[in-house]
């Protein structure tokens, strides 16, 4: 089956993220209240042939961990969106 | 066992060492006590394994105006300007995360210029990995290359030269040195020094986290929610941004006179600038953790001290300018904070109106540990010594020979890596990337300034004092090659693990043979950094002593490179010997690294550099080009490859 | 605002992060004119006679490169000031800002070859009319160097054909006989497209640095970043001769 | 009430993304078959105040249009995570 999986890889909690704060600390003198907890980081899509969702979970797991993030100072999260048979 | 020496000995303290804490203490140590005491004695802070070998080398000169032991050099220049320059190293963080480790640390070196009220003009980055067949390496360089480009090209300073050397020994362990360069005014030189009772230590820059920690987390007594963050390595991530804005808030409190003194928040963070200044300045000085701004709010007293959290500087203000100097700050988008005052007595930390630490700031700062590690030269170097380069055999085809050796990597063009540096910003740049020294002029005079970095491990391996001294020769002469009079030396010193008597041995003779040379060419070293237990899989790399030289060129318009023009003449200055032990061409063609490396005669290398400044000064020569790895194959092919323009040359003729 | 020396006077914006801010206020001098910074804080032009948003990383070109900086006090000011026709020439960082600030069409993404790229870079006047370019000619090349990691030009199809209509591509990227070709183009910019201006011509973005082009002595031994702010300065002497 | 809401803004199709492609080009030589697609852009994390769940989605959508992304070359796609009344 082939399917289409996001990823989301962001920075560990308390490690520092630059871009974030510094968004964050100019988002009033820019017009926007009430935003906080601003975090910025990777957003990679992929489509994934493998022979079952479990297949293709696996698959991405181990892209994540070994080359796409930095397990060092990186976390990340995926969702599976749709698999077509 | 009391409680406090296990936790003591599981941060590196030996035994001895906490009795004697105790003993200046008068009582078992706090948990922040113990953590400062042994990020301020560790290796990196208080070079208890190197001290006695570094304190025989030569550090006085007419133009030193501040030598080892402050936070970086400073040598007048004339016209009422110093140059302020060192090298430090960030071997292991890039090892762990190569982006952010080689970025970070070339936010800490240029730190350590600006807190001398410098302005930074140039950066070099001297570079050493394993051998490209293998992935991993290659994902090391292309991330150490990229965290210098956008660290260094977002704070605006020119990276304008280093080197890039490969070699199997360092495979698991790669060396990031990084050296920067800054002008300031000889009658405004910033001491790290808390000088004056009652003045107030203002912590600006970025907040503090747990970055850096490492070793001292052993402490924490809140649980890890997870193996990974229990032993996090000491990674943290730069803000290029905030150095950019805390670089130009510390220059414009330097120019309003706002300052006492200045200090990077480096290895052992606030611990190590409070304790320092306080030191420098016979003082002590009391802390408020409550004032710090944190990244999270449930940290530990000890965390809060040891923490290496990038981008911040403690500044020493008097009372009265302190409103002025948070102005200052705030204008640049900086965040200062009053975390304490100089006192007469111990330093003293409070948090939660609680005193977690009390400690004289000199037991702290300057009464480390001094091993006497023992020192032996190891076995296998005999062997080593005795192969015979010369039996190798000779290339039929010499073209082809010189081809491969162009092509050889630690000889080849190394563009790829320099043009992702900014080489041009500050409209200040003679001579960039690619040539034997990078020349930089001085705004406002006639002056520039050259500098070259350079380190041979082959010959180190094969004779440590030799081969130290080869590296002082070789960076002098690169310096002359430009026009430019050698001026003085920083240094920093890649070793293996210290515990092996192997390594001491290695080091007392590269410190021997180093200040030899700087003796022999006039050059004092004016300060730089030692970096231990550089190993992979506990084999040490070689020994990898790294010379940063300045050079001072009085009229800038006669400052040369390595270009020829048409229809010159080529010379050789210096004899040429039958000498090929630990070439390049040995390895590049053989894989051979062994015999002696070539003979060394200081008397005429001074009177080289003095001919080479003297010929350049009276434009006698029109170009020149320091003869050095590959041998004079290869440094007549790269004179031409600058030039676009070949030469016909006769060996022969005498 | 009386003029103390009558010479022209040209107002370099100062974000925090602005790197190459003091380099043009050098090369505006070495030119003859006089050069001043403005606080981005500030909204006040000072009387400027033309405006430069310098090279730089404004905001550590944070989330995008001008993204933040394009909302700086002293951006009011840019824009009423080059809505009116007054001369404003953004220079890499500049042009970013320019462009995420609506004044320029197109958006600059990050370079194809995804590295930080500096070097002397040959590109060809495309429209020698604008003030930034009459000291120029049609098809002309110059060298002047690149120090970019976001340079790539991008607009859509449609945007591109009325921008070639009316002239608005001023600098394209080329071989250094000239030839706009994809081994002339460092970045994948579009159409080799290295600067643009407004409809009005008053306002230009361009990637490559004319104020490391003034001094052969440094940087990319060209003097050909003269002929740009030459232009400039050139162009507000006759406006007010 | 206070809403953590994520942001994934990506290059618009069409438009090259030279991240995605250079990562898509490596994935085999490192060992991983069957992946292609590859497009990288930013994930970004924000913690919004606002009155009610559409006032979020709103202020959102104005922070996005007008600042996170360049409608130019960019578009961009949100969830509202979770709602704390």
């Amino acid at each position: 089956m082939k399917a289409r999986v996001s990823l989301d890889i962001m920075l560990k909690q308390g490690i520092l993220d630059p871009q974030g704060t510094t968004v964050e600390r100019n988002l009033p003198s820019l017009g926007f209240e009430g935003v906080s907890g601003v975090r910025i980081g990777k957003h990679i899509e992929v489509e994934v042939e493998a022979p079952s969702r479990e297949e293709v979970a696996a698959r991405v797991e181990e892209m994540a961990r070994r080359f796409l993030s930095n397990p060092v100072i990186e976390d990340f999260t995926y969702r599976i969106e749709n698999g077509s048979a | 066992m009391t409680a406090s020496l296990d936790l003591a000995e599981s941060l590196g303290l030996t035994a001895d060492e906490h009795e004697r804490i105790v003993a200046t203490l008068g009582r078992e140590p706090t948990k922040a006590e113990i953590a400062m005491y042994a990020a301020m004695w560790s290796e990196h802070c208080s070079y208890k394994s190197s001290k006695i070998y570094l304190k025989t080398l030569p550090t006085e000169g007419p133009r030193v105006v501040m030598g080892p032991g402050e936070n970086a050099g400073v040598v007048d220049i004339g016209d009422g300007l110093v140059a302020v320059f060192k090298i430090e190293s960030h071997n292991h963080p890039s090892l762990v995360e190569p982006v952010q480790g080689a970025a970070t640390g070339v936010g800490g070196i240029v730190r350590d210029i600006v807190s001398t009220g410098a302005r930074p003009i140039a950066i070099l980055d001297p570079l050493r990995f394993g051998a490209l067949d293998e992935w991993r390496n290659r994902w090391l360089l292309g991330g150490v290359v990229a965290g210098i480009s956008q660290y260094g090209n977002s704070i605006g300073i020119p990276t304008v030269g280093g080197e890039v050397q490969f070699d199997p020994c360092y495979r698991g362990n790669p060396l990031v040195n990084v050296l920067c360069l800054g002008i300031g005014r000889a009658d405004r030189v910033i001491r790290a020094r808390a000088e004056r009772v009652g003045a107030v230590a203002l912590l600006f820059g970025n907040k503090t986290g747990r970055d850096g920690i490492g070793g001292v987390s052993v402490l924490a007594s809140r649980p890890f929610d997870s193996e990974a963050e229990a032993k996090r390595p000491s990674v943290q991530v730069g803000d290029p941004f905030a150095e950019k804005i805390a670089i130009e808030a510390c220059l414009e409190l330097a120019e309003r006179g706002l300052l006492i003194g200045l200090q990077d928040l480096g290895g052992a963070g606030l611990c190590c600038a409070t304790s320092e200044t306080a030191s420098r300045a016979a003082l002590g000085m009391e802390v408020d953790l409550d004032q710090v701004p944190l990244r999270e709010d449930d940290m530990e007293p000890f965390e809060i001290l040891t923490s290496e959290s990038q981008e911040r500087m403690l500044a020493i203000v008097a009372p009265e300018d302190v409103a002025e100097a948070v102005a200052v700050c705030a204008r640049w988008g900086v965040t200062a904070v009053a975390v304490g005052k100089v006192t007469e007595g111990d330093l003293v930390v409070n948090r939660r109106g609680e005193v977690v630490a009390r400690a004289p700031a000199r037991s702290l700062a300057d009464e480390g540990p001094t091993y006497h590690r023992p020192a032996r030269r190891p076995e296998w170097l005999d062997e080593l010594r005795a192969r015979d380069p010369l039996a190798l055999p000779a290339p039929d085809d010499l073209g082809a020979a010189l081809l491969d050796l162009l092509a050889s990597p630690n000889i080849c063009s190394k563009r790829w890596v320099f043009e992702q540096y900014d080489s041009l910003v500050q409209h200040g740049t003679l001579a960039g990337p690619g040539g034997d020294a990078a020349v930089l002029r001085v705004p406002g005079t006639g002056r520039a300034l050259a500098l070259s970095t350079d380190g041979n491990a082959r010959y180190c391996l094969l004779d440590p004092r030799l081969g130290a001294a080869h590296a002082v020769a070789e960076a002098a002469r690169n310096v002359a090659c430009s026009g430019a009079r050698p001026v003085s030396v920083t240094n920093c010193l890649n070793f293996g693990n210290p515990e092996d008597p192997g390594v001491m041995w290695q080091f007392a003779e590269a410190v021997a043979g180093m200040g030899e040379a700087c003796r022999a060419l006039a050059t004092p070293v004016t300060g730089g950094n030692v970096s231990f237990y550089n190993q992979t899989e506990g084999e040490n790399i070689h020994p990898t002593p790294v010379i940063g030289m300045l050079g001072v060129i009085e009229d800038a318009s006669r400052a040369l490179g390595i270009a020829w023009g048409a229809g010159r003449a080529v010379a050789l200055l210096g004899e040429t010997r039958a000498e090929l032990g630990g070439s390049e061409w040995a390895w590049a063609t053989h894989g051979f690294a062994g015999g002696a490396p070539p003979s060394l005669d200081l008397e005429a290398e001074s009177r080289l550099v003095d001919l080479l400044a003297s010929l350049a000064e009276r434009e006698l020569i029109e170009s020149a080009h320091d003869c050095s790895q590959g041998g004079l194959g290869v440094t007549l092919a790269e004179c031409a490859i600058a030039s676009g323009i070949g030469a016909i040359l006769d060996p022969a003729t005498d | 605002m009386a003029r103390y020396d009558g010479r022209v006077k040209i107002g370099v914006v100062q974000f925090p992060g602005s790197n190459d801010e003091r380099d043009a206020v050098w090369a505006i001098e070495r030119l003859g004119g006089s050069a001043e910074l403005l606080w981005h804080g500030d909204r006040d032009l000072r009387g400027a006679d033309a405006v430069i948003l310098p090279g730089g990383f404004s905001y550590g070109d944070y989330l995008r490169c001008g993204a933040i900086a394009r909302f700086a006090p002293v951006m009011a000011e840019v824009e009423e000031f080059a809505r009116s026709g007054g001369p404003v020439l953004g220079i890499c960082n500049g042009f970013q800002v320019l462009c995420e600030a609506g004044l320029l069409p197109g958006a600059l993404a990050r370079n194809g070859g995804l590295k930080f790229i500096c070097r002397p870079q040959p590109i060809r006047v495309e429209n020698p009319s604008t003030v930034f370019t009459r000291r120029t000619a049609r098809g002309r090349v110059l060298t002047i160097p690149i120090k970019h990691g976001e340079g790539r030009y991008i607009t859509d199809r449609a945007t591109l054909a009325t921008m070639e209509a009316r002239g608005q591509v001023v600098f394209r990227y080329c071989t250094p006989s000239g030839e706009v070709s994809a081994a002339g183009n460092p970045n994948g910019s579009l159409d080799g497209i290295a600067g643009v201006c407004n409809e009005a011509g008053n306002v230009l973005g361009m990637m490559p640095h004319p104020e490391h082009a003034v001094d052969p002595a440094v940087g990319a031994g060209s003097a050909d970043g003269a002929l740009v702010l030459g232009s400039l300065i050139e162009s507000l002497a006759g406006a007010r001769a």
